[in-house]
């Protein structure tokens, strides 16, 4: 169970309801994605319920929780691939509730999902352009479609052999790499990212922290879903707190250390302590 | 660093890197059967034989690519084949029995045919229900509506009599007239199905369309999640089906100038068989425009050499069945020499 | 060329010719043919047609295998109908079901093949002319128009009526007779496997077709094939007509099917209400009639109506 | 913690948590076809006439359930039609023209069946082609099979006089006789099915064999690699299917006392949309025995249905298409609402 | 590209030929799995070359590498997806060529997979016993099933809602948990985990790198993939390095700092110096 640390939650509610924009690189941030007691329910599952948050154009906004905490289900509705159930939904100040992706997509959002990814039989550029193909006349540009794919992956420090290769021929990092090059590559407004780093290697990982970082420069609003607190500290600007599909609260980056993080992800056992007890027969 | 100079990548013979492509495998089955029948039967390699197995492979084929297509984009169409049969028998009642013009009957024929993909494609994208069951019905009923319309009209099972319509000539020279080729006289359906295929060949591999229907039959939910229009992909791959079925139907029709209300049903399975001989995958996702003609030309010619060769009728089923089965294996040892392990 | 169109006809006036009884009977029609089937559409129309003239209530069915046949038959007795028709391409299957009809009192009679087990299964009379007389007819005639090497061309393998056409021909032609296995639903198909065999074979010089719309697919093959092959076909359409008028088609083995549907309504009809049997036992033949050239434009009009 | 207390999880009444279930949904596209058809036919209802219905519904039910197996299994056969023909004609040749005993004309009859099944499995696990064009090739071959040898052997295209041969009688109660049941007699073959169905549903549900044909349907590689013995289940499942083609030609052919050497064609497809109306998916790894033995009696009832109210023959694909429509629509809805979104 | 510390590399691969056995928990470490120059080709993709490597009874192997490098093609091969095309595969000394992974099951070896892991469709408790159902006379002993399926998840700290719940709908680190927990359960001498924990909430992880110790002193052999320094520093006795399809050798745990190790996976590139990187902005 994840502890939360007494008196910080409630804080951190009246602070961030609704939350004051960060301002970054001179501009002064929007709030571009905003819910508001959302739920979301399957069947009999209780996925999500009554979660607020928002993101501002320039800022990072990490969502935490345990396996099963409805992180996926919250990212799925803000891209459109859910319709939420309860609450609602705010695009630029707007109430929505996408029907499909596209609608999320011509909205400006971009997301890397965790199990939704790619079409396995298909080539690696095919994927990388799919639903946003580059036209040239009346088709396809294959030339550039190719070429662009290539570059992107270089780019992320991923050299495929040959872009030509179907995706269900990668391995599982190359796989995923793909996926948040395209995000990258096509994210307008907003950066959705469910788990990007989970399956990459330390260098890659890096590679992806640094897009996080550079899109943020740019303006855009980022959703980072992590487990790793290494991976979220460094980047977040406020950290969303999931229970059990509830949330626990939303900090900004000073209201929170990183040791406190660390505590609040693992529920209290640390990763140094753990270490110790292993060594241990 | 250039791909070639990639040390993980083992030099590879141009033969086995153009065997992988999924029609090349059946090109490999098309001369195996051809080799098989052209040792044995002079008529087959004939001008005169080529012409006449090519012209049922023609009409088949056009089928063949369009439900490829529809394959491709995971669904399927039973209702294609009794759909050729609506559609001559509209063009023909329409242009004997009401008089009109058969360019205009042919209209109201398109008009029909693309309302029945359309009504396939709106009711299995909205039910979700699979194509499978939902075409079923389709097919079902259009065989009732066949039969049971032109009863009503003419008394009989069968309408006829197109010859003397008015714009018969000319609808005739360019559906289903000849044309010379070194004194063997082809069928013009040659044409249109070299047409279809290579219109759909740009489709699937240079429009954006192709992209789409890839990826709505190897994972609707995640084309869906990138943008994919997935329902409009697949209402459009069951019209672009309803269209072929109208074509081979309008041929077949001002061809014989009489159409019975049984004609085509069954069909639809030969052209799925065709589809899966050029190397589509059932489950969507995987497959060519081009192999789907071969695999048309091969289940053709395995048709009719057997015939050339005089076999007993009797076993005719059964020398099909070994033939297709030779012809698929055939492929499929071709495409694992060349791609090994990888599935 | 024995069929004299003109007299049949009469058989089958419009049905508002006749004051209908009305006797409130209902009569069930059980064929062995798929629907859509030309042959047998006929015979449902001249079931239908003594139908509205009795004002008795016609329901027609038919299905190829012979499983199907006999449900359909416990179908109508478990119905209560007044009277059962029945074709018998396969007697031995039919023969539970149609005991059971007898032994619920409801009058039996079959129609077209089936003729040796009509009284032994307790029908009261057999309408009908054998597949096989049929296609004796036709081998004599293609055998008089020169043929000594016959393409028979089978549109449904398997098909018991089909091949018993083809075996009658065989029985009487004296030369010899080849099957071809085409696929009715694809005409395309036919006229080019008719071609190859055409093609490959130059002995053929007759085309026996059991289809009008087979007959159509053949006549393009000989044409496409340079052969000299006569072509005959069984049964009609406006289009096989215009074909024998051209000479293009030698001739239509005519069953007068027409009557197969036509007069066991009657004779049930008569049963039912004045307990009228018919041949006593012996079976009423309907046919085999030829339509040639000599009266096909005699039968045009009527092939186009669906009686001939 | 029990997990009734957790509080993810919502209230859901009983009904919405039964109607889950596959089968549960084909239950209810069974009522709304009933009360269509029961509505309007007192004979329908009538003890006589659902004898009369769900006699075809028993045979073809035997099918099914075995059909949906395979097809939980991720596989096809198109074979299987065909060789409930086969069976027969073995069973009826062998006893009428070579003297056997009718168990032993049957013994054999079910080892030929059984060794096609097992080369079908053969074939399409070592080759790894599609089930689809495998037994696609199986049906061609079996069908000229049939007809050859049926033709060579009896001259003509059936063979008959089973009623004569020995050990006929008994034979013939305990596989086509009937069953008095209040006055009426039922076919005994409706017993077998639901014996059938029994077993199917045990195998599935609480057998080791029915977790590895979940498996190998829903993910073949995954379940390989876990350790299942996925061609040794697929072959399994074809051999299972042959035995029901098997005990359902037998049946016929001692009911019938004959057997047409095309008998079973297109029956195939009649048992894939059985088993897909009683919920089966068509891409594998879900379904059930019930849903398929209670699609088998929602297609006998419409098929039988039409006849009972009467309607015009020409017209009955129409009403049979729009029949099954609508039963696998109800299914369907039922089934939405009882699980909303999820997919 | 990975930098190997000079000299390091060839001394680990003297003192690795073959490896010296550790000895741990009194008993003498016995080679369990075995390679020698092993090699894999997918069509034109050389996925592995001269691959050596061993474990050993109460040894914890880590594989690290680079996404793309090859390491699940080793793991496939050990486990019998896929067979080798180069080099020889010893298992206790004998050589094998697996058909199929049930021979290496068979031989007590467990895998989980990075990407062949669950049936989507089917229900947790049919999933966790898939190839290894338990008996109750002829038939699968369900009751039992779903006890001991609820169970392990639960000792692993996933509260599963409903073990009838098909694996499709449960989230990423959930589906993750059923094939530990099941690998766990049915490990009888060598267990071997690809990226494990990568979709794991740290607490879960945590769960899972206990199970790993607990596994390796009950005297099992385990192989451990994984990108995050932190998880493999705590439990690997030895480290494989893999770089693109080949191997840079084998190194014991007192031949390397944790430093060193994550320097050698991420590259150079150390995170602290990311984390400094990413906050300028
Ligand atoms: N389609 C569905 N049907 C039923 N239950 C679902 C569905 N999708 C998700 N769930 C349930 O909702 C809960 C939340 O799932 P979600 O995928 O959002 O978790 P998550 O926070 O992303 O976890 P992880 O870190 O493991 O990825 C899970 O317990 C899951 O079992
Ligand atoms: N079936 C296949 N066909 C072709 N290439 C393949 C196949 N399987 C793997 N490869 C290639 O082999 C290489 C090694 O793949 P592998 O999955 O072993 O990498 P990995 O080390 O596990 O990477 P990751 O950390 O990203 O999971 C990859 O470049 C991949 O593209
Ligand atoms: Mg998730
Ligand atoms: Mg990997």
């Amino acid at each position: 169970m994840v502890q939360v640390l007494p008196g910080r939650d409630a804080a951190a509610r009246d602070a961030g309801q609704p939350p004051g924009p960060a301002v970054r690189g001179g501009g002064a941030a929007l709030t571009i994605l905003e819910t508001r007691g959302i739920g979301k329910t399957f069947g009999s599952v209780l996925a999500l319920r009554e979660v607020s948050m928002s993101v501002a154009a320039g800022q990072v906004l990490c969502v935490l929780g345990d396996n099963g905490a409805g992180k996926s289900t919250l990212i799925k509705i803000l891209s459109g691939v859910h319709r939420h159930d309860a609450g609602t939904y705010l695009v630029d100040g707007q109430e929505v509730s996408f029907a499909s992706p596209r609608e999320a997509l011509d909205r400006g959002i971009a997301t890397v999902y965790q199990d939704l990814a790619m079409i396995p039989l298909m080539s690696v550029w095919r994927n990388f352009f799919l639903g946003s193909e580059p036209r040239k006349g009346l088709g396809f540009d294959v030339a550039k479609a190719r070429r662009v794919a290539r570059e992107e992956l270089r780019a992320m420090g991923i050299d495929i052999r040959d872009v030509d290769q179907p995706v269900g021929t990668l391995s599982g990092g190359e796989r995923q790499s793909v996926a948040i090059a395209r995000a990258v590559h096509f994210g307008a407004r907003v950066l959705i990212l469910d788990e990007p780093t989970s399956a990459l290697g330390v260098k890659q990982a890096g590679v992806v922290l640094r897009y996080i970082a550079r899109a943020r420069d740019r303006g855009l609003g980022v959703v980072f879903i992590t487990h790793n607190p290494h991976h979220a500290f460094p980047v977040g600007d406020r950290f969303l707190l999931l229970n059990r599909g509830t949330s626990m609260g939303e900090y900004g980056k000073d209201d929170i250390t990183a040791q406190e993080l660390t505590a609040l992800m693992a529920g209290g056992a640390e990763l140094e302590e753990l270490a110790h007890e292993l060594r241990r027969e | 660093m250039t791909v070639a100079a990639d040390e993980r990548v083992a030099r590879v013979g141009l033969a086995r890197r153009l065997l992988i492509r999924p029609e090349l495998g059946a090109v490999v089955g098309l001369v195996v059967v051809f080799v098989f029948f052209a040792a044995q039967s002079p008529v087959f390699r004939s001008p005169d034989g080529i012409a006449n197995w090519l012209d049922p492979a023609a009409t088949l084929g056009i089928m063949a690519v369009a439900v490829a297509l529809l394959m491709i984009g995971g669904e399927f169409d039973l209702s294609a084949g009794v759909l050729t049969g609506t559609s001559g028998l509209i063009l023909v009642t329409l242009a004997t029995r009401f008089g009109l013009n058969v360019w205009l009957a042919m209209l109201v024929g398109l008009v029909v045919a693309l309302a029945v993909g359309l009504a396939n494609g709106l009711v299995v994208t909205r039910t979700r229900l699979p194509s499978f069951i939902v075409t079923l019905g389709t097919f079902l009923m259009l065989q009732g509506v066949n039969l049971g319309v032109t009863k009503a009209i003419t008394g009989t099972v069968q309408v006829s009599g197109l010859r003397r319509a008015e714009g018969f000539e000319v609808a005739n020279a360019v559906f289903a007239g000849t044309i010379d080729v070194g004194g063997t006289s082809f069928r013009v359906a040659i044409v249109w199905w070299i047409a279809v295929t290579a219109v759909a060949t740009w489709v699937l591999m240079r429009s954006r369309a192709g992209n789409w229907i890839f990826a709505v039959g190897g994972n609707e939910q995640a084309a869906r999640a990138v943008g994919v229009p997935a329902a409009r992909t697949k209402i459009a791959l069951f019209m672009t089906t309803a269209f072929a079925a109208w074509l081979v139907g309008s041929i077949l029709a001002l061809r014989y100038t009489s159409v019975q209300a049984n004609i085509g049903i069954g069909q639809e399975f030969i052209y799925i068989i065709a589809a899966v001989i050029g190397g589509c995958l059932l489950t969507g996702g995987y497959g060519s425009a081009i192999g789907a003609a071969i695999g048309a030309v091969i289940f053709g010619m395995a048709d009719k050499g057997i015939v050339f060769l005089g076999w007993d009728a009797d076993w005719f089923k059964f020398f099909l069945g070994a033939m297709l089965l030779l012809a698929t294996l055939a492929n499929r040892l071709v495409r694992r020499y060349a791609e090994e392990v990888r599935h | 060329s024995s069929s004299g169109a003109g007299g049949q006809q009469s058989a089958a006036p419009p049905a508002s010719s006749a004051a209908p009884q009305g006797s409130g009977a209902s009569f069930a029609v059980i064929t062995h043919g798929a629907p859509g089937d030309s042959f047998w559409d006929v015979v449902k129309n001249g079931a239908e047609a003594a139908g509205k003239q009795y004002g008795v209530q016609v329901t027609y069915q038919g299905d190829g295998d012979p499983a199907k046949q006999s449900q359909l038959i416990d179908q109508a007795v478990s119905e209560k109908v007044d009277g059962i028709v029945v074709s018998m391409a396969n007697p031995d299957a039919l023969k539970e079901a149609i005991g059971k009809a007898v032994t619920a009192k409801i009058p039996v009679v079959t129609i077209n093949s089936g003729a040796d087990f009509s009284k032994q299964f307790g029908a009261i009379t057999h309408v009908g002319q054998s597949e096989d007389v049929a296609g004796r007819g036709a081998g004599e005639q293609l055998k008089a128009a020169g043929v000594t090497k016959l393409l028979c061309v089978i549109h449904e393998a398997g098909n018991v009526g089909l091949d018993q056409r083809c075996k009658g021909a065989e029985q009487t032609l004296g030369g010899t007779v080849e099957r071809l296995q085409v696929d009715v639903s694809n005409l395309a198909d036919v006229t080019s496997k008719v071609t190859a065999k055409l093609q490959s074979d130059q002995q053929v010089n007759g085309v026996l077709a059991l289809n009008p719309a087979i007959a159509v697919a053949a006549r393009d093959a000989i044409k496409d094939a340079g052969s000299q092959a006569k072509l005959a076909t069984f049964d009609l359409s406006a289009d096989v007509v215009a074909a024998i008028n051209d000479g293009e088609v030698l001739f239509a083995v005519d069953q007068q099917q027409y009557l197969q549907g036509y007069l066991p309504i009657t004779f049930l009809n008569l049963y039912k209400s004045n307990l009228n049997t018919v041949g006593g036992g012996l079976p009423v033949n309907t046919g085999p009639g030829f339509v040639t050239k000599d009266n096909a434009s005699q039968v045009a009009k009527l092939a186009e109506a669906g009686t001939r």
